[in-house]
Parts: structure tokens; C-alpha cells; sequence
């Protein structure tokens, strides 16, 4: 066991994945000499040289090629600075990821990655602070993953970039300075497609992606305090979901809330609730309750972007309206 | 001769792709006036030079992308007609099972990595694979084939900036047919000669005959003669012309009569026919064409009797059913 | 009343708003000389002159200008020939489009619209057959409207273009060939966040949008032949939902069914099914049912493309499944 | 004297705008260290020349738009400093009311529409708003002012493309300063000089001294006069060089030292304050100088003082709430 910030933990699965398959490389934004703005790919371009490459800023076309690079034999990991760019690389993703290992009938299939950091709470505005989870993961033939710790962000890159399929490996930006627990000697890929039982509890389950799991967490010490015990789920994988975890757990506190940092219409807290009102309906004694981003831009200022992504105060008070 | 001139073997070979080209096309506008296509058909009459010429110059090894018109790339490739005729009326025995149709044909055994129905997106898709061969130190090489409308995207700027940069093995063939959809290329481009271009990201830029199968094969070797060395990219300006329209559902009205009758004095494979003549004498060139077009003829009557496909959900769409158990409708 | 095709219903609004107010311009490819590929803006540029342009296909850049012509006094109408390339529009929707009015705190409005037309059925591929509402829906700040019928087309796209927001309208490209009644004295425009009752029944309310809504009739047409009365709602207007409607309905059946014609999985329907659940959960004596394309590409066959795209039997099964 | 000299006036104004821009960056930079700033901001000294001299050459009514590296254009259109200060503190009184910070500054008054965070979007912007002033019939110019990297991105060919196609009265030009984020020029873009690129869109593309103020009002006051004649775009490099990194959260390390003080040598501010003195006598210019710098420390200190704003969901954020009692969390 070593302590290690998440940053550092997502540093170590590249270089055990590069070192132990010549065929990864690393390309996107000032990821080489500089390595990286958050710094996670520090130091590989001087390990691995020339499979670590700084690109233009040209996100459209740095997703396709990730695409057929794939397809050509190699592993890319692609690093997109901002989730806010991630509509530039939509294209790539729904008409070409997303088609091609159906409609070619089996004939390729595409191991990239492509990293990307969202969310806000730290002034960076409008076109710089947002989570689009939903526009990704509603792309079928994509994975796409959201990792907490330390620990899960190795385990779960290694995993990413082992995947035959494409996967979107969701970072944000308050977590990379997070420290954890990570067994540097075990060093097995994660499981895509299974949630961590964070707390347990019989009242409400709270089921929750990346930063959001730490508000849900602040939110069950709230509610414990009025005598409510949340259990908290950190979905970990967004698609695919973790069916089993869901079920079990709203089968056991008959109470949900859904919490995720994209905006609230269409977002990803809309499938949630979607989803466990359809596996679990009778298991419901209320609706489900949905925790997003309010439906506007995320403004700048202080005062005005707490207002609009959610905390841990938003998640308590839709539990206590889910048990009311 | 220089060392890119092709024997009177290959000569003849190209000739033969051309004309199997030609009857694929016509027999589709056939079956289309009969009813039965389905979906838009991308007819290429005309343009095989380019799609032949081009792929003639690849080695087997090598990669190549093509657009929605790529059927002169699928059998200059040399990839079977029957397999590509099945494909294009959604056979169970096409290359992709049906699931393709003619303007998303792929096939890996010849690294024809494929049609691609969004325009400019040919041009990214091979500088990706060529950046692949670049890291596996293979030298292998990827062609990019692509029209002139498709020259106006910005994925075409970013892949040709970023594929010069890193001096990545890949050739740019843009395929100018003077129109983009109905839209003539004045409308569309900024310059009459997009081979212009290279100069901005300083690459080899030229225009050539793209009616010219000779011309097509001489100009794309001597580039991937270039890539495969190491030295990167080059853009190589085709013009050539669309002699059917658009599509099976283009109205028409647009191409002038005039146009149309000035190309078609240019037809590829008449050029092609009368070089051949001189050198091999008529009846061996008729001979070869004659057993071309049997060859498609053959394709049609086997491949339009093979089995639709039947719905499987989950082989090979395992990676897309969500939730496991089913998900859809 | 004239009887017309919904094409030229469009096409009528088109010539009404342009001939109205000199500030109306459309553009995009092949719309002048050829009068667009589905035939909508025919006779439109012998009309308007240079009001209307052929564009380079270029639809990042025509979407973006879009925008801040509409910034700078025009109204944009904007074709983007198949909603499969939505992707491309998609980052000057969201981190353009959809920014500024509040960001700037309100000293601009966008008035722009963004047509295209999505759907399949007819063998035009993976790449041009998708339904993307999910994409466009999730986007603060933008309007999404999907009329069905040429009144409602006619209407509906004058509300969209003196809309002082951008409004996205689907169309599809079935629809083009439908005809019906279009009250061509009354030149008022719709009313966008409305939607429309088909079809009365008290026992399960199917809500569906654009081409769905006639899959839906069908399915209310053999459900009846079952003695089930099913109400039918054509939602009209994606964004803003028309919630009053939709709760009513749902109060006096007690059974929903959700039918949108993009894929399932961070769609739509999750969006109505959710949005039910939270504001009609008593009512509801089954969980909301969802039908939706398969999570997966749209394969070119028929005897493939017709199993992944929903149709009536597909609805009708899941109305006989909430009510089961 | 051409046609485009600016007047000893309008050079004096242009300095105190420099010197302004200067003051309000060294100030954040300070301010930054005090941890009194929020985000990333990202300062332009040593570029002020380049969007004090370019927005000198437009006429009120004209359009500009801007980077995340915006302040020079800010403040060189004129914007008042207090409420540009107030902005980048997200106080109620900034342009904005706060809502948008230092990078997504926008005011309608002047037409600077506005700064903005994504690379590239300057530009395409630009082009929109001369698309709508050409069609209106008025003689309004839009200049986009974007950076080196962002002439790599695919919006950048596409934008350039259509307005020279369509002779649109947009002037675009190229802030060069090097690097974009931390990454070299030549490790971006695979031409040295992207002026080259104009000719690729048939305009005229000419690289100037980013740090002379005079050569960028000259340069760009021609191709504002291009533009409004009707003639269509202009591309214009000025060659520039930004002295303190990329932003409060660079790094550092990859700006070599010999660089920076090649170019600190060449600092805009020095070589107008050189000029001017000559032509107005050092004291006129130092008493210039002072007045700018107590205007900004001013602004500071009065925009400091002013209140933060209140969250208030429904104006203007009306079109926004969905569902429409309240959407949102
Ligand atoms: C991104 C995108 N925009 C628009 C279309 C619709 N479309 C299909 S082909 C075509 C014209 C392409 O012109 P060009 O690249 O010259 O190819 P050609 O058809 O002439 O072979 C258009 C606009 C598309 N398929 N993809
Ligand atoms: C589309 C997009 N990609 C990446 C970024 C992150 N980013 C912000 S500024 C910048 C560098 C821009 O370089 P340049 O255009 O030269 O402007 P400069 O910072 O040098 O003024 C990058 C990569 C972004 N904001 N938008
Ligand atoms: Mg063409
Ligand atoms: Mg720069």
C-alpha cells in the first residue's frame, strides 16, 4: 500500500500499461514535455519518448485518428484538457467508435481511451467547468467510467485501456489532488461495470458519480444526525450500470436519489431515475429524487456558481424530500 | 518511363477494375430504375481512374479510406464484386453482413478501412492509421481518398496540419469532381485549385488528370513512395467529373448539358481503352472487358440470391446492449 | 384550408417569415440553387436572392455563425441536411449558443434556427438514420421542437424563427411526403412548449414525438382492437415540456408509455420517464415504459434496420405490458 | 505618412490603452500571488500591442472578438477599467454582472462580442457578425483576434474559407505569441510563417511586428478598409510574445530564458514609450503613464469595494429553467 493523490495514482496505471504493452501511446494537449496541465502524464514523455506526443489543439480530428489507430493496432489514450471540448469529439464518437465494430460486422474492434476532466467549483467559467456525462454515455458501444479514488483511478485506466472497446474515462478536476490508499503491488486491472458500496445504510440509498460521491458522503454524515442512515453507492461505471448493485440496494431502503454533476434535463440523473423505476418500481415508496446542475450556463462568480452545482446540502435535503 | 510507370500487365489489370467499376454502376442505376435499391446510391461514373489509379499504387499492406462514393476504391482495392454486390443490397454474404451498405463497406483482409458516410471523415481516419504504423515502426502507409466538397471541412485543416507536423506516412487524394452534392465547387471553395493548399502546411501539392488512370497511379506512387521513406504526407488534386449526379435520388438539373458532354468526351476508360489498343491490339482489351463485365454480371445473379440477415442482437453487438440483459426497445 | 405536403408546409412558413421580416436569412448546403435535398427551401433563393446561400460543408462553422449573426440582428435559419451531423453543431450549441444570454447577462439574444431532420427506415446507414434529441434536449438555453403534422410544421417553425432563442426543429425525414390540412388564411404561429392530443383514451396515455406519433396511432388502433383505450400525445415541443398535459393524462390512466425514436440508454425517454415519475408517481399504477431504438448503430438491411427502429408493434407491446 | 498613419493623438492614446493593459496584468499578477484571484487568468503582457493597435483601426459601429487572452482588446476598445476589473472579480458591477469572468467578457455597446475560453470560437464569431452585417447592407467590419493554436483548429479553415468565398467584411488577425498553452509553435503548426495559409483562401496574408503598435493599426486599418470596400478578409500574423507564461497556473520551465529576454528587450510598451518620447518629449509621456496607472489602480480599488452578485434563478436565466417552476437541483 502506498498513499498517492489520485493524479499520481492515474500516473502509475500509464506506466504500467505503456511498459507492459508497447502498442499504448499517450497524445492530446501539452501531455509530453510539459506533461499535462494537471499534470497526471508527468514524466512519461521522458520515459517512453516519441509514444507520448503533444498535439495541435485540434480535438475533432485527435479523437478520429484515437479511433482507427485503434482499429490499426495500437492503444491510444487520448487526454482532452477540458470536458467542455467533448462536443468536438462527438462526431468521432457517434458516427465513427460507435459504428463500426457492429456494422462491420466484428471485423475491428477499437482499444482507445479518451480521458477527459469536468466539473466546476473553482472559477473557471462557463466553457470550462461543466460534466457532460450524458452526451457520452448515451453513445452505445462507448463505456465510460468515473473513478473517486485513487485507488479505483489506476485500477479502472488499466482496465480502460485493456478493453477492447472504446472508454471514455470521465477525471475531475477537484479529485486529482485527493490521496488514497493505492496496493501498488496488486497491480490487476478493475472491473468496468461494478459500483463500490461506499456506506452502507437502510434508509435511502444515494447513488451517486465522481466528486458527487465525496457531497453524498458529506450529505450521509448530515442525515445521520437526524437519525437517517444512507447507504452510498459510487457507480463508478456509468454505462454499463451496475444493475445488481442498484436493485439490491433500493430493494433494502425503498428510497433513491440520484446525484450527478451534468445538468439536470435530459442529463444523466434522468436515466437513474429511469432505470430504477423501471427495475425496481415496486420496491419505490417514493420518486426517485434527482440531484444535477441547475439548467443554465455556470456562472463565474463565486456567490452565483455554488448556487448552481450541486452540494452535499442539495443531496440531504432530496433525501429528506424522498423520506418525507 | 519512370519508375512509377506501371507494366502493360498492370496497365491492363486497372483497365479491368475500371470497366468492372463502370458495370457495377450501371447495373445499380438499372436495379435503382427497376426499384430495387434501397437507400442512396453513389455512382462513380466516371471517377474510376482516381479510385483504380490510386489503389493500384498501394501495396498490399497498406491502408485506405474512401467516402460514400468509393465503390472505384472497393474494386480497385480489389476486393471481390460479388461480396461488394451482396453488401450494397444488405446480403447476409456481403463484406459486413449487410449491416454496411455500399457507403460503409469495410473490409480488413485488405486494410479497405472503409467507406465513410460523413464527409471529410476519410481524411482523419487514415491519418490515424498512418500515425499507428509511424509508432509501430511499420512502414506501411495509409491513402486518404476525399472529394472537393469534403476539402471545405475542418477535420481535413487539422488532419493535413497534424499529419505534415509529425511527417506521418499518409497520402491526401482529393477526388475533384467538380461539385459537392448539387453545389458546383466555385460555390463551395475558396480557390479554384485546392492543391494550393499544401503550400500552408508545407507538404508537396500538385494537380493532376484524374481521368488519366496512368497519371492517378504515377502521381500517387511517387507520394507513397514518399511516405513509406519517412518523409510525410502529400496532396494530390484529381479532377476529374461526375458523369451520373449525385446519387440515385438527385434530381438533377444542375450539371450543364455542355459540362457533362466535354467530360464525357474524357471518359477514363475510354482513354485507358485506346492506350491499351496501341499497345495490346483491340481484341485483348475487348477480350478483358468482356470478361469483366461477365464477372459483374455473375456477382449481381449470385449476390442478389444470397440471404438477407437475419437479427442477432447480441454477435457481434455484445459491446452496445445496455442493460446487459437487453436493453432496446 | 389547403391540403399540402408537410415539405411545402414548411416551405410556406419559410417564404411567410422571410417576406415578414427583412432580418430572416437561410442558409446551408444545397438549400439556394437546388432548393435543399428534401425540397424544403425550393424556390426560396429565385424569391430572396441572396437571402439565401449554399454553404461549403462546413457545419461547426455554420452553426457558430449562426450564433452571433443572429447576435448581431439577423434570424438565421440554418439546414443541417441530416440531424447525424448534429455533432458538429453541437459545441457552438453548447459552449456558444447556449452561454451567452445569461452570461452576458442578458444583453443579447440569439434568434436562430437550427433545422435538420433525423430518422430511419429507408436504408440510409448508420450515418444517416439517427434520431439525436437527447443530444440537442440536454442543452440549456436552446428550444427543441418535432412537429408531425403540416400544420404544425407551418406553425410551429414561425414561433421558432421570431423565437428571440435559438430553437432546434427536427424534422424527419418521413414526414417530408406527409400531407394534410394547413390553414393558410390564419398566418399566426404556433405556440412553442404545447403539445397536442391525437387521440382520447383512459387507459394508458402513450406520449410519443415526430415520426413516433404515427407509429402510436397504429399501436392506439390495435390496442383498441383489444378493447384498450389508449390516449395518444404528440409532445410537439421536446423543450420546453408541456407538463401540464402530460400530468393530466397520466392522472386519468394511470399508465405511460414514452416512444422517441433515439436510442434508450441517456435518451429521451429517460428524460419523460423520469420527469413522470417525479410529478405523477401516485398516479402511476405501473412503471413508465419506454420505447426507443436499440442501443445500438443503425444497420443498413431492412430485415436488420426494421428491428432496431421502434414501430407500432413495439409500442403496442409496451402498452400492453404496463397494463399487464 | 500613409493613408494609415495614426495621428501623435491617437499614438498617445494607444500607449496610455498599453500601459493600462499593462498595469491591470500586473496588478492580477499581483493579486494572484495575494490569492485574491479566482481561476485561471491569463495575462498578455508584452502582446499589448497587438489588440490596443487592432482595435484602434475600427470605427465604433465595428464588431471585435476576442480570446481568453483578451484584456488588450478590452481595454483597447475602450472599455471602462473598473467595470473590466469588477468582472474579472465577479462583482455585480462588472460588464457581466459576474456571470462571465475575465475570459467571457462581452459588452454590445462597443461591440466587443466578446472574449472567449474555447480556442478558435473567436473566429467563426467574428465571421457570423460580418455574415449579418453584409446582409443587412451595413458597412460594419468584425475582427476576430485568435492565437497560433488556435490556426490549427478546423473552425479556423472553415471560417477563412467561407469568408473569403463570400467576400464577407471580417478582418482576421493572428496573435502570435509562440505557444499555445505550453506547447511551441513548431510543435504545432507545420508551417513557421502561417500567413502562408491566406493563399490558400485566394486573400492577402502578411506577417507584421506584433510588437509594434503603429505596424498593427496600420496593418489592420488596411484590411478594415478592405473589408468595408466589400473586398472580403485579410489574415494578418503579427508576430508577438507573451512574457509571463500561459496563465496564473502555468508551471513554468518550457519558455526558455534567452527567449523571454530576446523579446523583453523588444517590449511594446518600451518601443512606443521610445517613439512617443521622441516625438512629445519623455515628460508628456510619463505624465501619460502615470495617469494610466492611477486610472487602473482606481478601478481596482472601487471595484474591489463593489458587492458580489445574488443568485436570482429566473432573470435573466428565464429561457433557461426547465421545467419552467424551477428545474435546476
Ligand atoms: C458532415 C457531412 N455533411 C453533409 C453531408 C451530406 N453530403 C453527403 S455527400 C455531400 C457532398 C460531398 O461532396 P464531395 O466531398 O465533393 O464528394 P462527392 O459527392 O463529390 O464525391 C454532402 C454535402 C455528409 N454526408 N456529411
Ligand atoms: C477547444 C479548446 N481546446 C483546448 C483548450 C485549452 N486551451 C486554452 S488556451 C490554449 C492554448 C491556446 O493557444 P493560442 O491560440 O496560441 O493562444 P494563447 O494562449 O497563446 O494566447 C489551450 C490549448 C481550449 N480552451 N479550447
Ligand atoms: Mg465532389
Ligand atoms: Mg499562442
Amino acid at each position: 500500500m502506498a498513499m498517492m493523490r489520485y493524479a499520481e495514482a492515474l500516473n502509475l496505471a500509464l506506466r504500467e500499461e505503456m511498459a507492459r504493452d508497447d502498442s499504448v501511446f499517450v497524445f492530446g494537449e501539452d501531455v509530453a514535455a510539459y506533461g499535462g496541465v494537471f499534470k497526471v502524464t508527468q514524466g512519461l514523455a521522458e520515459a517512453f519518448g516519441d509514444r507520448v506526443r503533444d498535439t495541435p489543439i485540434s480535438e475533432q480530428t485527435l479523437t478520429a485518428m484515437a479511433v482507427t489507430a485503434a482499429m490499426a493496432g495500437s492503444r491510444p489514450v487520448l487526454e482532452i484538457m477540458y470536458a467542455d471540448f467533448l462536443p468536438l469529439s462527438l462526431d468521432a464518437l457517434i458516427n465513427q467508435a460507435s459504428v463500426y465494430h457492429y456494422i462491420w460486422n466484428g471485423q475491428v474492434s477499437m482499444p482507445f481511451v479518451l480521458r477527459t476532466q469536468g466539473g466546476g467549483g473553482v472559477g473557471t467559467g462557463a466553457q470550462h467547468a461543466k460534466s457532460l456525462d450524458a452526451m457520452v454515455a448515451h453513445v452505445p458501444g462507448l463505456k465510460v467510467v468515473a473513478p473517486v479514488t485513487p485507488a479505483d483511478a489506476r485500477a479502472l485506466l488499466k482496465a480502460a485501456i485493456r478493453d477492447p472497446h472504446p472508454v471514455i474515462f470521465l477525471e475531475h478536476k477537484l479529485l486529482y489532488n485527493l490521496r488514497g490508499e493505492v496496493p501498488e503491488e496488486d497491480d490487476a486491472p478493475g472491473e468496468i461495470g461494478r459500483a463500490r458500496l461506499v456506506r452502507e445504510g437502510g434508509d435511502v440509498s444515494i447513488f451517486a458519480t465522481s466528486r458527487m460521491v465525496l457531497e453524498a458522503e458529506k450529505a450521509a454524515d448530515d442525515l445521520a444526525g437526524d437519525g437517517i442512515a444512507a447507504e452510498v453507492i459510487d457507480l463508478r461505471s456509468l454505462r454499463p450500470l451496475d444493475l445488481g448493485a442498484i436493485t439490491a440496494s433500493v430493494a433494502k431502503t425503498n428510497h433513491a436519489v440520484v446525484v450527478n454533476e451534468g445538468w439536470r434535463f435530459c442529463g444523466y440523473t434522468a436515466e437513474l431515475a429511469a432505470t430504477i423505476m423501471d427495475r425496481a418500481f415496486d420496491d419505490l415508496d417514493a420518486p426517485v429524487e434527482r440531484v444535477a446542475t441547475r439548467d443554465m450556463p455556470i456562472p463565474y462568480a463565486e456567490t452565483l456558481e455554488r448556487e448552481v452545482i450541486p452540494d452535499a446540502a442539495a443531496i440531504a435535503a432530496a433525501a429528506r424530500r424522498a423520506l418525507a | 518511363m519512370t519508375a512509377n510507370s506501371p507494366s502493360e500487365q498492370e496497365l491492363l489489370e486497372m483497365h479491368r477494375r475500371m470497366v468492372l467499376t463502370r458495370c457495377l454502376e450501371e447495373t445499380l442505376g438499372e436495379m435503382h430504375k427497376a426499384g430495387r435499391t434501397r437507400g442512396p446510391i453513389h455512382r462513380c461514373d466516371g471517377q474510376e481512374a482516381v479510385g483504380v489509379g490510386a489503389t493500384a499504387a498501394l501495396a498490399a499492406e497498406d491502408f485506405v479510406t474512401t467516402t460514400h462514393r468509393g465503390h472505384a476504391v472497393y474494386l480497385g482495392r480489389g476486393l471481390d464484386p460479388r461480396r461488394v454486390v451482396a453488401e450494397i443490397f444488405g446480403r447476409e454474404t456481403g463484406y459486413c453482413a449487410g449491416r454496411g451498405g455500399h457507403m460503409l463497406l469495410g473490409d480488413v483482409e485488405t486494410g479497405m478501412l472503409g467507406g465513410n458516410a460523413i464527409v471529410g471523415a476519410s481524411i482523419p481516419a487514415a491519418t490515424g492509421m498512418a500515425l499507428s504504423m509511424q509508432l509501430q515502426g511499420a512502414a506501411r502507409v495509409a491513402l486518404a481518398v476525399f472529394g472537393d466538397g469534403a476539402a471545405q471541412t475542418g477535420i481535413c485543416h487539422e488532419s493535413m496540419n497534424i499529419a505534415a507536423l509529425w511527417r506521418l506516412p499518409v497520402v491526401f487524394l482529393l477526388e475533384h469532381n467538380a461539385y459537392g452534392l448539387t453545389v458546383h465547387h466555385s460555390a463551395q471553395s475558396s480557390v479554384p485549385e485546392l492543391s494550393a493548399r499544401a503550400a500552408g502546411y508545407g507538404m508537396p501539392g500538385e494537380t493532376i488528370d484524374g481521368n488519366d488512370v496512368v497519371a492517378v497511379f504515377q502521381a500517387v506512387a511517387q507520394a507513397v513512395q514518399r511516405a513509406r521513406r519517412g518523409d510525410g504526407p502529400s496532396l494530390i488534386e484529381a479532377r476529374t467529373y461526375r458523369l451520373e449526379g449525385f446519387s440515385t435520388s438527385d434530381m438533377g438539373g444542375y450539371q450543364p448539358e455542355d459540362e457533362i458532354a466535354k467530360w464525357r468526351a474524357r471518359d477514363p476508360i475510354m482513354l485507358s481503352r485506346a492506350r491499351l489498343a496501341e499497345a495490346l491490339g483491340a481484341a485483348r482489351v475487348a477480350a478483358c472487358e468482356a470478361a469483366a463485365r461477365a464477372e459483374m454480371d455473375a456477382a449481381f445473379e449470385t449476390a442478389l440470391a444470397d440471404p438477407m440477415p437475419g437479427f442477432t442482437p447480441h454477435a457481434p453487438s455484445a459491446p452496445y446492449s445496455e442493460p446487459p440483459d437487453g436493453g432496446g426497445r
